[in-house]
């Protein structure tokens, strides 16, 4: 397998003092890679850094081995990438249609973008009841699932996930990391997912990454013990 | 610094500026008497506008009512002192009224009704000229101040000793529980309601408040130019108000003062820089731009206002709005 | 009657001058969330340059181009020059540097074409048809609606129907999300400057003629009442700012006519007041959001 | 200290220079017309310095921009009082704003001369000694036209339009004064510029004449509705807001509907080329006033400053406050207006009449004789006496 | 802490709230006792947050009523405090240019209370920053801790354990036990609702499933056919 995102050294924050210290990271194609680490690790900031919200201070992002130095927040969409931010970010003041549409907006294949918003609305079946509504009268768990549908209709090759579980029911939640599961094993999508539901998280992922303190502290396919007590807290 | 040594350094700096009114020749101190006026309305409107985040672009017309009240009791023959407490009153409940209405109001809306109470000033005046006089207005019928002391030292005194009753008052109101529930409420009224803040009363309460220094600043006002008019409390006044309060440093009694030292000088600096040049049609027009100029400059470079800069600790030209616009967390901004 | 139906149509053809420019500040409130005080002195400039055009050329469709041009122009290179690197942290830094155009527009203006009134000529002839005696609306009037009309309905296709319009909000309310979802915010804001700053131009080629001519603050009053208008129908409506630009004039008119117009003021304030206090968001708003 | 015989002790005068200022809106709404007034008052006082000045003193006039707010005037005012330390204030616009300044002037006893504006307030020499007016006022205007009126269209229905304020109601006050009340009466505010409901009104009640008590703007406001509403009676327009010039820009092509306005002036036209002052003015503004137009503005600019020279040079080479003031009292001046000035020891009011105007051919003409009057129940009489011409260099010689 | 343990807690009976056709609520009664911990769950959008709003005073119930210690509460939110009630939101909500101190000063005024009570959500350390910088837990901890200030008798919770990770969960779960005042919990996290409420009431499209005791509820089939799924 290939690595589609490589991050080199990568070291990024919000002041003086960077957040994140060296990340060293290789995510490959077709794979699902889970995030952990405790509250406050720099999860959050990694996803932030790699989708362009917050330049790097030092060190690159390489998708498909090209530097993603100098590209643009609104040009990564149309190389594959999926941010779904932590805190949703549904525009409450659109509709939940609207929002939808937003997602397939970049795209030239019309046809496909309406398939996919089909898609979405009879996977999240809350949404569809609420197509017209706006945003802002959505409950909180279905403004999670908007996200991640609007994600989803751009249909990226690798999607940011940061703590898609928040806010959702246990049933939708185990919904979702099946549906994952699905789009990797048929379509090769990649993943990269920020969670604190970590056994629901390490149960599909093909490998892990443990942040502590914005440094890479251990990563691989299983996390043993000591690694497990020390940094996630069980 | 604590709530003691802010008040230390008003009761310091009213004392700086009274020392300068006895060696300054008397226009500078004219000017220093107005700077003292504009002080009482541009600290009371940062309290309504910065702290509590309500824009008003009326305050112009909340002057001209001290400003009105004042004029009328001298002219009916009462002393100084109570003329000044019934502008206080007056304007204190004007401000109530307005205030009820606009607690209901935000952003352009309540821009849109305060701006309808700006512009409502010479309706009113000519609509009960018999009282107002129309757009002549009322002259203020003064007694010359006590003993040697000249008309403008006399102006500068009142004029500051108003300002630091208005600023200690202030400080003390805003330096406790008060203040953080204006916060409270500007930043997140539903969790303001949840912490007990009634929201609807703090909002009124803080337009009652701006409104009475407003109309302390007007009624000094009206003493400054022994005379009131519509023409005198435009629009522009109003607007002029709220860029002071913005450039100086919105929500701070520092950048309140300021602004009220921007409102007098900037103009004034504008007009001597291209006093040498005059063409016809630049007179006037020149200082005007350059005055418009110096606005969007100085909001550029200093977006958090004159009192906010910190020269020696990091250029605020090296923030880009770009990255800025990126560090902004996405919860707040999506409400989610 | 005759009296009242006089005033109404007076009103009507004062109206849609006020919702034409209502029209312009609604179009930017959509697309940037900025009450651009600015518009009037906007729409001032591009006026002169359109009138120069027309004086120096004889035409005055050629003007009137010229001054929509201009608009898109002014408007885009305020955006792109000025407005974007405001720090959007207080909404009020906005304001303030709009305020600040404002001063160096008209004083810029007053450089260069003086304060003197010029004329502002109007396509049509302004002398109303009248029906047994009475005036009711000329041809400039019915000019002036079919152009409001046009707008109301460009703007609300625009929003409602188009990707464009979709991005020019989604990058109004929320830029980093947007960006997020390949929306070119800036170029968005961009695009809303230009098109407003020329439906605000749009605005000062109907309106001029019939104010006292053109002078760098010939805008300014009609500012405040088109800002009435825009706040009573609703500043996220273009059908509510048509509604409240033609309330507003037959307001004024109605005032005037019956009550003098030394108290029209208090009247639109009363206005504001019974409006907003029934409806906070204006007559042509949505529920209140959900905020818990 | 002004009670000083030394020129050294009089603010703003040495033995070479003399300090005066104004404040005019240079800027803003009401700056049309009347920011063209000081540049041209500062060109004839060029015109004079080149020619050796006034008792070998050179004129320098500071212009200061107030907006029309009679806050600015407040500041403005006090800063070439206190600041500048001017000799005199002259030729200040506007009656709000310069009704603000007359107690700070007073006190601070300077001399506040010419004051450019028809209100009636400058005339209290008990109360504001050093305060002198200029333009006639507008009670005696009113009831000039209104007699004109009364004469030529006997028996129709006369109406009146003011704007709601001193002006509109002092000019309707002389309009009553000669007719009795009027048909029907209407006022419009500066702020509102649609004039549709009251020229509405006007024509409903069947006016034939209508008396506009308008500054420029809202004489072509109301002349440009009524054709729009097809009322078309004869318009009698004061003189404040009558400029042609101004007029015909405001109105564009609609223009041609000024023919047959009677309006009245006490200053020449700046439209008559063969008047010996127009073509002394002429020569000043060419030379001094930036390639500026002369229009009527400059003309009255120019008149001002002429008499304001007058009076330096009958104050005499030993200038001092008192002294000026003394001289403006003495009265006697004889310069382009039509009629005298009225300058007396009780008497501060500024011209003493009008002559009517009509509109013919596109062009502003001067028929009949002119008139004087008072504000109040005095007679309105021709006055007969041949206008003088202005001095071989264009400058009054000392008295 | 002492106080006078309220003769009848919280009743909520017959509630039903509609917003134009849609029917967030339908039916809802329940009671939460003095000193226990009840929890309500149910899928995404079942009107659990509405319940919450109800008792707030936020959204006025269509049809039936609420008491609180017998007497009818007709809530405003800002004079919950006075009746004894506190709650924090599904979000954070905190005040953004306050610093942490500062936001939970804004519930209670006395200073030594307020840094007690950060001290025990273990959020002290934080007390002169700005939220905005904060990680979401300590965030959500402070917003506990401005809920807690005010010492209230019944004390709502929408999801507190969202966005926590395993650890802080558990310390979460400790808090609420030791609280001796009534609380109403909604929250997804299966492992702390049923380890801290002692009855649970299910809802799912508005209407109540199934109520009873965390054993109940975990075998209940209907809730974890609606709610559950499979990962129960
Ligand atoms: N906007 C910001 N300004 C300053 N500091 C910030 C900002 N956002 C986050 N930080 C700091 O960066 C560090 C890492 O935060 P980040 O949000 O990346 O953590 P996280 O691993 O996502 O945690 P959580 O599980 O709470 O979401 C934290 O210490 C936080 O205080
Ligand atoms: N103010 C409102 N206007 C319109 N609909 C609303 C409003 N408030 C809630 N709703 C709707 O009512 C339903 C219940 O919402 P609520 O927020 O109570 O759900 P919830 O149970 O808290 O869900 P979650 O677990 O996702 O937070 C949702 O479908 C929501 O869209
Ligand atoms: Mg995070
Ligand atoms: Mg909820």
């Amino acid at each position: 397998m290939t690595a589609l995102l490589r991050t080199e050294s990568l070291t990024a924050g919000y002041g003086a003092a960077p957040v994140l210290h060296e990340v060293d990271l290789d995510v490959n194609t077709g794979s699902i890679t889970a995030v952990l680490g405790a509250n406050g690790a720099g999860k959050t900031t990694l996803l932030r850094t790699l989708s362009g919200l917050l330049p790097a201070t030092h060190g690159r992002v390489l998708l498909d081995g090209k530097d993603l130095r100098g590209v643009r927040v609104e040009e990564m969409v149309r190389r594959g990438v999926a941010h779904v931010p932590e805190g949703r970010g549904v525009v409450t003041e659109l509709t939940v249609d609207e929002n939808l549409r937003l997602g397939g907006l970049w795209r030239k294949d019309r046809a496909d973008v309406r398939k996919a918003m089909t898609e979405v609305y009879e996977l999240f079946e809350p949404l569809a009841r609420r197509r017209k509504f706006p945003g802002h009268q959505l409950s909180g768990g279905e403004r999670q699932l908007l996200a991640l549908g609007r994600a989803l209709v751009g249909r990226p090759r690798l999607l940011l996930l940061d703590e898609p579980s928040l806010g959702l029911a246990p049933k939708i939640t185990a919904q979702i990391m099946t549906l994952l599961g699905t789009l990797r094993d048929r379509s090769g999508l990649t993943v990269l997912l920020v969670e604190q539901n970590v056994r629901g998280a390490l149960a599909i992922a093909d490998e892990a990454v443990v942040l502590a303190l914005g440094r890479v502290v251990t990563r691989g396919t299983d996390i043993d013990d000591e690694m497990r007590h020390a940094y996630l807290g069980f | 610094m604590s709530g003691k040594m802010k008040i230390a350094t008003i009761v310091a700096g009213v004392a700086v500026v009274v020392v300068l009114t006895l060696v300054f020749p008397p226009f500078r101190t004219y000017q220093l008497a107005t700077v003292g006026a504009y002080l009482c309305v541009t600290a009371g409107l940062t309290v309504l506008t910065g702290l509590n985040g309500q824009l008003s672009l009326g305050h112009g017309a909340l002057m001209a009512t001290g400003a009105y009240t004042l004029a009328l009791s001298v002219n009916a023959g009462w002393p100084l002192t109570a003329a000044f407490a019934a502008a206080l009153v007056v304007t204190t409940v004007i401000g109530g009224v307005v205030g009820l209405a606009a607690a209901r109001l935000r952003g352009p809306y309540l821009a849109g009704l305060t701006l309808a109470v700006a512009v409502v000033v010479p309706a009113i005046t000519s609509t009960f000229d018999g009282t107002f006089n129309s757009d002549q207005g009322l002259s203020v019928a003064l007694e010359p101040p006590p003993g040697t002391v000249t008309v403008e030292q006399w102006q500068a005194w009142l004029a500051w000793g108003a300002a630091l009753i208005v600023l200690v008052l202030l400080q003390l109101l805003i330096g406790g529980r008060f203040g953080r529930e204006l916060k409270a409420v500007r930043d997140d009224e539903t969790a303001a309601r949840l912490a007990g803040v009634g929201v609807a009363r703090t909002q009124v309460l803080a337009f009652v408040v701006s409104a009475a220094c407003a109309g302390i600043g007007g009624a000094l006002f009206a003493v400054l130019a022994q005379s009131v008019s519509p023409g005198a409390f435009p629009l522009s006044l109003s607007l002029f108000l709220v860029m002071a309060i913005v450039i100086g440093g919105l929500g701070s009694l520092a950048g309140a003062a300021w602004g009220a030292v921007l409102l007098v000088a900037l103009p004034a600096l504008a007009h001597t820089v291209t006093e040498g040049i005059d063409a016809q049609r630049l007179e006037g027009n020149l200082p005007l731009a350059l005055f418009g100029v110096t606005l969007i400059v100085v909001m550029l470079a200093a977006p958090g206002g004159i009192a906010a800069l910190r020269p020696f600790k990091r250029s605020p030209f090296k923030r880009s709005p770009f990255t800025k616009a990126g560090l902004r967390p996405l919860r707040k901004r999506s409400k989610a | 009657m005759d009296r009242f139906v006089f005033l109404t149509f007076d009103g009507l053809s004062r109206g849609a001058v006020y919702a034409a420019f209502a029209l312009a500040l609604v179009l930017i409130w959509r697309a940037t969330r900025i009450v651009n005080f600015a518009q009037g002195a906007m729409a001032v400039a591009t006026a002169y340059a359109g009138f120069e055009v027309s004086a120096a050329t004889g035409s005055y469709w050629l003007g009137f181009a010229v001054a929509i041009a201009a608009g898109l122009i002014l408007g885009a290179v305020t955006e792109r020059v000025v407005m974007r690197f405001v720090d959007h942290s207080s909404p009020l830094n906005g304001v303030v540097v709009a305020l600040g155009l404002v001063l160096v527009i008209q004083g810029g203006l007053g450089m260069i074409f003086g304060s003197e009134f010029r004329p502002a000529e109007a396509p049509f002839s302004r002398d109303a048809f009248t029906v047994g005696g009475v005036a009711l609306l000329s041809r400039f009037d019915l000019f002036v609606f079919a152009a409001v009309g046009i707008v109301v309905v460009l703007l609300a296709l625009l929003f409602t129907r188009t990707h464009t319009g979709l991005r020019m909000r989604a990058a109004a309310f929320a830029p980093d999300v947007s960006r997020l979802l390949g929306v070119n915010v800036s170029g968005m804001l961009t695009l809303g400057w230009a098109l407003a700053a020329a439906v605000g131009s749009l605005a000062g080629m109907l309106v001029l003629p019939t104010e006292l001519g053109l002078h760098p603050n010939a805008m300014d009053i009609v500012f405040v009442s088109s800002f009435t208008a825009a706040v009573v129908g609703g500043l996220d409506s273009a059908i509510g700012s048509v509604l409240g630009g033609l309330i507003v004039g037959l307001l004024l008119s109605y005032v005037s006519g019956y009550l003098g117009a030394t108290v029209a003021p208090i009247a639109v304030l009363i206005l504001l007041v019974v409006v907003l206090l029934g409806r906070p968001g204006g007559l042509f708003s949505r529920s209140a959001a959900r905020t818990v | 200290e002004s009670g000083g015989g030394s020129g050294s002790s009089t603010p703003g005068v040495t033995d070479t220079e003399i300090l005066i200022g104004t404040h005019m809106p240079l800027t803003g709404p009401a700056a049309a017309g009347y920011s063209k007034i000081a540049p041209a008052s500062k060109a004839y006082f060029d015109y004079v310095n080149a020619n050796g000045g006034v008792h070998g003193r050179k004129i320098t006039y500071k212009i200061m921009d107030d907006t029309y707010n009679p806050a600015t005037t407040q500041q403005v005012v006090r800063e070439l009082v206190l600041q500048d330390k001017v000799f005199a204030v002259l030729n200040g616009l506007g009656t709000p704003t310069h009704t603000g300044v007359l107690d700070f002037l007073k006190t601070n006893r300077v001399p506040d001369l010419f004051v450019a504006s028809g209100s009636r307030s400058w005339n209290q020499p008990d109360k504001y000694p050093g305060t002198f007016g200029f333009n006639v006022d507008y009670t005696v205007e009113g009831k000039i036209l209104a007699t004109h009126v009364k004469e030529t269209q006997a028996g129709k229905k006369v109406c009146f339009l003011g704007q709601d304020d001193d002006f509109g109601k002092d000019s309707l006050a002389g309009i009553e004064k000669i007719l009795g009340p009027v048909a029907a009466k209407q006022s419009y505010v500066t702020s509102n510029p649609n004039v549709g409901p009251q020229m509405g009104a006007l024509k409903q009640a069947g006016c034939q004449v209508v008396m506009l008590a308008t500054v420029p703007g809202f004489t072509a406001l109301s002349i440009g509705t009524a054709a729009k509403i097809g009322f078309k009676p004869q318009f009698v327009v004061s003189q404040v807001g009558a400029d042609l010039g101004t007029l015909t820009k405001s109105l564009g092509a609609a223009a041609p509907l000024t023919e047959g306005l009677i309006s009245a002036n006490y200053l020449p036209l700046a439209t008559d080329p063969a008047n010996p002052w127009i073509q002394l003015f002429t020569k000043v503004n060419t030379q001094y006033n930036a390639g500026a137009e002369l229009d009527n503005n400059a003309v009255y600019g120019m008149s001002v400053a002429y008499l304001f020279v007058q009076s330096l040079q009958s104050a005499g080479k030993d200038l001092t406050r008192d002294g000026l003031i003394a001289a403006v009292e003495k009265g006697g001046f004889q310069g382009p207006g039509l009629v005298p000035v009225r300058f007396a020891k009780g008497d501060h009011s500024g011209y003493a009449g009008e002559q009517l105007s009509k509109v013919e051919g596109g062009k502003q003409i001067y028929f009949g004789t002119p008139y004087t009057t008072d504000d109040d129940a005095g007679a309105v009489t021709a006055y007969t006496t041949a206008p003088v011409a202005p001095p071989q260099n264009g400058i009054p010689a000392a008295s | 802490m002492p106080h006078q343990p309220p003769s009848d807690g919280l009743i909520l009976h017959d509630i039903s709230v509609r917003f134009g056709g849609l029917t967030a609520l339908e039916g809802v009664s329940l009671r939460v006792p003095p000193g226990r911990t009840v929890g309500v769950i149910g899928p995404n959008g079942a009107g659990k947050t509405t319940l919450f709003n109800v008792v707030c005073g936020f959204v006025a119930p269509t049809s039936g009523q609420l008491t609180l210690d017998g007497r009818p509460l007709r809530p405003r939110p800002h004079q919950l405090k006075k009746r004894g009630i506190a709650r924090t939101l599904q979000g954070v909500g905190l005040f953004p240019s306050l610093t942490v101190l500062e936001n939970v000063l804004v519930g209670e005024s006395d200073r030594d209370r307020a840094e007690a009570t950060l001290e025990r959500c273990g959020a002290a350390s934080y007390r002169d920053e700005k939220p905005a910088a904060l990680p979401y837990a300590i965030r959500k901890r402070v917003a506990l801790a401005r809920a807690l200030v005010t010492d209230p008798r019944l004390l709502l919770l929408d999801e507190p354990a969202g966005g926590l990770g395993v650890q802080e969960i558990e310390e979460l779960g400790e808090l609420i036990t030791g609280l001796s005042c009534s609380v109403l919990l909604v929250e997804h996290h299966m492992d702390l609702v049923m380890t801290v409420c002692d009855e649970i009431l299910v809802l799912d499209f508005g209407k109540p499933v199934a109520h009873g005791t965390p054993d109940e509820i975990r075998t209940d089939e209907a809730v974890a056919d609606a709610y559950l799924g499979a990962a129960a």
